[in-house]
């Protein structure tokens, strides 16, 4: 089979779940004929016509609440945020209303809310965002952050079965950048599973997203110069986290150092360390050490964004550090 | 006593029967026997948290909930106990919910009339945060336009909820997508404290309507019949593909935000004013044993019933269960579905593997 | 060439003076011709990120601002660079924004028209998230209300944000509270791709002002003295305690919502004809030179002064230092007015230390 | 001088502001002459004049904007969530608009966002919530969470004069039962500095807001019964976080317990549990242990509240697990 892009590859998921079920339908801004500002949905309005590929007026909270509605009463509504910045304008719908439906009221709210995050791309503080650790605490919510083409359409299958809401961040540096072959038939990654992206003995390194793949940069580099042999763990799902993957790899290597390219402060590696620390405390040979973004809002000039955005030096440098301890 | 005239049937409006002229009556009874009952309940602190009273509002949820069938879908708020008693729920489940007990329709995790059924009685539990129901029931019925199902949804807001943004994106959305449904704005002049000057320059709410593209109507809230038949029309319309109706009723909440709010906030004279002269179901009597001819003795039978069927409800909530602690880990996920006790808990009366989940708790089979 | 007639003062409308009437000229033909540069710009790749265009919309942004006092605050959107033009910033700034210079108004922080004055000039950096600024300027007037300063405000939002709730919010809030705000939405057809018909049912954005309890006002955007006129009454009546008007402008967005977009989604000939027909320069040009009697030579002069502006603009832009990747630590907080680097940086060329926090940043002494 | 209220104390805060300041003003929903939901402005109005007390329409996102364009213009805003878990409606507008500000466009942005906030009082999933964790990787906010009435007081003053917004949490449990006597003058409890609400030798408990009263009886009876000697520290401010009052902890008793009412998962824990590790894992003899909520929306009926949040008992129990380890 051809390789396809990590957007290809979502737009085919997107396409199979709704030939599939005819109770997938998808909702946002520009989506329809359009296709969306990054034309994840392109052409799926004409092949499912525009009562399955609705464009909606803007108003996040808007449209995520009527994906709730419409789950209530047998429906899989898929969003789109034209930027998953905009997601926080749905925040209250997410986390109050969404979120709770299930525990609260035993609704069923089986929706999918996903749209482009990330930076590395030059878009500023308001089209550069990652979100996700706003919504860790929200239980309710799953959250899918896929780092291959692959995933990709595997996740974004599995998000729109699964029985409860999910958020689907898809990296838009990863869009076109990324390629992959998508495996025969249906293919679904289980959310709640996590991918060891690369095989390693001294130190790993659990991460997810785009900084997969500057992990698996410094990784390579590592072995190259250091002779360091760098253990890669790609989480894909952040809510639920998959502690089994996590302390497999801390009991393997005794060393981590866990990346995101979300501020340092209050990111979802604060999380990942305390699990670490309870479920695996006595095989660490090292502190866990954490790699992430400045904490400042996303600028949009080249020079400092690259400042305050993890790189692949960045990995180099902590990894060596942490080798060496 | 006077004999009654027998009325000739065209006097009745909006095509009801007698049957139904006596129903709307033993709703609106039904409703306000209930909340004194809570209200008793509360001063002898059986009720867990505060409890909101519709008192003098009974004719808007009694009213408007009478106009739906039992496919189409209600949203309703804290004021709505009328309507979702119209809608199916049974007074035991108001009970147990204000009580917090083990068997209450939330099994204890939401408070008050919080609580739901979309299988079968078609009204949706609401949240707090208000205007969020807009958005949800514009989904609902985006659903039903869909499918093509000959159903609508109503939902209200109060005159304070017509504030959030909520509101304007949910009724905006469905009246671009046609939806069927009908938005209730339960005017009742004061949102807790802040009155309806404060929260708006509108010198009406329906004013609100045009600028959605959609019609507003404005009803006096405080009778039944014409609540019901301005509903009714909005109803037919959406049903018929017409889309959105805004409509506005206007009442008086006699009593505080919830009861523990003294309404110092209130003019002298106000509520009483109300209570003397607008009271829904005494302007409904009079017109029951006026202009329809029903006999007083009729009325007092019905009292006397939904007294019966108060007292049976609260003997029967009374006797129910108390919630049980590990319950309270069930059911956030349809998978898992259960979420482990926290480590320092091992053995500390965590059961909850012992537990199944009912094929009930939301999930679309079943 | 025929000999201009000398008009009458009366021919004049809106009090304006001659010399007012050329101004608004050259504010239009510096909005153009500085986006036709940043064009130019950008096809060299010198631009980062995307550009915005507002051909064809140059007159409600340009007639809009110039009914402004520069005490008066002004809240622009991406289509409005002809308003912050007007209210004193200058094309180096625009052009270096665009370029993410070292030296640009927001220190390369923030994009393209993103970035204000409030110390001066008057107008206030927008975010990317619609309807957001119309709270903001709610605040803003509240002030200024409170304060008892004669200056108003007035903020833009597109057909597409007034869907947003927090314009809802804003608007509602500041119309009770009786803020001097001018609120103009600027209708050019689109929301990015989606037509207005998909944005809302209401025949005219100004049918939402009576909801509000506000007056609202319909011009054509494309009549620059149309558009003086309603704002500058519009805005005479907030300056008098009149509070809030809702102005809608009708235009045409001429080019993509950004550069990038093809428009594939826009009807054969509809931009075209919108070209031919109904371009506000293009028009003003003719009452000019038609009905006022000017000179076309002088408007040509204004042309050529207007370029060498944008040229010299260019030279100063394209001389600007680029940003220092440290300088990203600054100014998040006015204390600390640093965050430090992170470990692995260690000796990095962090070089936050050596940083002052100009006394501008931010702080109201100064 | 006689004692107040946790609630009283706040009341005088804002009140002492407001006389001392012209362009300190209050605005929220049902502020004015009602005096609030808790009647934490009662008595304001009347002294201060509408003008500086204002009954909003409800509108969370409206008022919290009005705010930030009030404080570009030289005003200091005080803006009331009826209740804290309403703030969740202007989570766009805090942290797109208010939290970037002074970055992105150097607009003074001094506002106060406070409300009543937390649990263990049978409020149901919708008035009780304890969002801090949501806004911990908002560069640009500050969080404040006082636990005593005495900083309740001093916190809300240094928040008001302090020239970023302030996110400023008041515990509802704590708002009658907690009292204290008012130090004497000008009484402002700077922000970002941690409290030792107890010294301590064998373990640390590290936690703020209604945990700590819990923390210091489950202090009390450790040492009755164990003969343990536990030191409570009261972070009182969550962002900045005091790494100094916590690092001097952990290398004094070598033993911590992170406890907080916010769900385990992606709560603060994780974020000071990363601290420690980054900052001072050699003098770790035990693993960071945290006792917090379970992870569901928080439930109504007492039996199941009580269930869920964490309780004394259960900081005994994890105390001494820690002790022994
Ligand atoms: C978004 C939001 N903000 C604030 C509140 C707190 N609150 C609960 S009820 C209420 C007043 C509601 O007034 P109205 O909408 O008129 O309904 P009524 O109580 O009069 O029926 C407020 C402010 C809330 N529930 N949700
Ligand atoms: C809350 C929010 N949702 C989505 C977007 C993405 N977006 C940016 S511009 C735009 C269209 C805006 O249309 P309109 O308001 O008519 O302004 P115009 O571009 O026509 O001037 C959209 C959807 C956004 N910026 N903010
Ligand atoms: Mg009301
Ligand atoms: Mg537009």
């Amino acid at each position: 089979m051809a390789e396809i892009t990590f957007l290809e590859a979502i737009r085919e998921g997107l396409s199979e779940e709704m030939a599939r079920d005819p109770s997938v339908f998808c909702l946002g801004e520009d989506i329809g004929g359009f296709g969306g500002a990054f034309k994840v949905t392109e052409g799926l309005q004409s092949r499912f016509g525009e009562q399955r590929v609705i464009d909606t007026p803007i108003a996040e909270a808007g449209i995520i609440g009527a994906a709730a509605g419409a789950a209530h009463y047998g429906m899989r509504p898929v969003v789109e945020m034209q930027f998953i910045d905009f997601v926080s304008c749905g925040y209250d719908m997410l986390t109050n209303y969404v979120a709770t439906a299930r525990y609260r009221a035993f609704l069923p709210c089986p929706i999918v809310v996903r749209g482009p995050s990330g930076g590395y791309v030059r878009g500023g503080p308001f089209h550069s965002q990652n979100p996700e650790a706003a919504f860790l605490h929200t239980p309710g919510l799953k959250i899918a952050y896929p780092a291959t083409a692959e995933d990709a359409k595997g996740m974004i299958k599995a998000a729109i079965r699964d029985d409860d809401p999910v958020l689907f961040f898809e990296h838009k540096y990863l869009y076109r950048r990324i390629k992959g072959t998508m495996p025969e038939g249906d293919h679904v990654v289980p959310l709640g599973k996590a991918r060891v992206a690369r095989e390693g003995t001294h130190l790993s390194i659990v991460t997810y997203a785009a900084t997969v793949w500057k992990a698996l940069e410094a990784a390579e580099q590592l072995e190259r110069e250091d002779g360091l042999s760098v253990e890669v763990i790609d989480l894909r799902t952040l809510l639920p986290l998959d502690d089994e993957a996590i302390v497999a790899t801390v009991k393997k290597t005794n060393r981590v150092l866990v990346v995101h390219e979300d501020t340092v402060t209050g990111g979802i590696a604060g999380e990942i360390t305390a699990r670490i620390n309870e479920l695996c405390f006595e095989w660490l040979d090292a502190p866990v050490r954490r790699v992430a973004a400045h904490d400042v809002p996303l600028p949009y000039a080249p020079p400092l964004e690259d400042f305050v955005l993890p790189q692949t030096s960045d990995i180099v440098r902590a990894s060596r550090w942490l080798a060496a301890y | 006593m006077a004999v009654p005239t027998l009325p000739s049937p065209l006097a009745i409006p909006s095509g009801l029967t007698r049957d139904q002229l006596l129903e709307l009556y033993r709703w609106m009874r039904l409703t306000r026997t209930l909340e004194e009952r809570l209200v008793a309940l509360y001063r002898q602190t059986k009720v867990v948290g505060g409890l909101f009273r519709s008192l003098g509002q009974e004719a808007c949820a009694v009213g408007s909930a009478f106009a739906l069938e039992r496919r189409d879908v209600l949203s309703p708020l804290i004021r709505n106990l009328g309507s979702m008693l119209v809608k199916g729920a049974e007074p035991v489940e108001i009970l147990r919910q204000y009580m917090a007990k083990g068997d209450s329709p939330t099994r204890g995790r939401e408070l008050n009339i919080h609580f739901g059924d979309v299988v079968d009685r078609n009204f949706v539990g609401q949240i707090s945060h208000l205007g969020d129901m807009v958005p949800v029931m514009a989904g609902v019925t985006l659903t039903f336009r869909m499918r093509n199902e000959p159903r609508v949804g109503l939902v209200y807001v109060g005159d304070g909820a017509t504030s959030t943004g909520a509101f304007h994106e949910g009724i905006n959305f469905a009246a671009v997508q046609r939806c069927p449904l009908v938005v209730v704005v339960e005017n009742n002049g004061y949102a807790y404290s802040t009155p309806t000057c404060r929260q708006t320059l509108a010198e009406q709410f329906i004013d609100k309507a045009i600028g959605y593209g959609v019609p507003g109507v404005r009803a006096d809230g405080n009778d039944v019949l014409e609540v019901y038949r301005v509903t009714r029309e909005a109803v037919d319309r959406a049903r018929s593909g017409g889309g959105v109706t805004l409509l506005e009723l206007l009442t008086y909440r006699r009593k505080g935000h919830a009861e523990h709010d003294n309404q110092s906030y209130v003019a002298p004279g106000e509520i009483e004013h109300w209570a003397a002269h607008n009271d829904p179901i005494d302007r409904y009597v009079e017109r029951l044993t006026g202009e329809f001819g029903f006999d007083p003795e009729m009325l007092r039978r019905t009292d006397d019933e939904v007294r019966a069927t108060v007292d049976e409800a609260t003997d029967q909530a009374e006797a129910s269960p108390p919630c049980v602690g590990p319950d309270a880990l069930l059911g956030v996920y349809a998978d898992p579905p259960a979420m482990p006790t926290l480590w320092y808990r091992a053995g500390e009366g965590s059961a909850v593997s012992e537990h199944e989940r009912p094929a009930s708790w939301g999930t679309h089979d079943g």
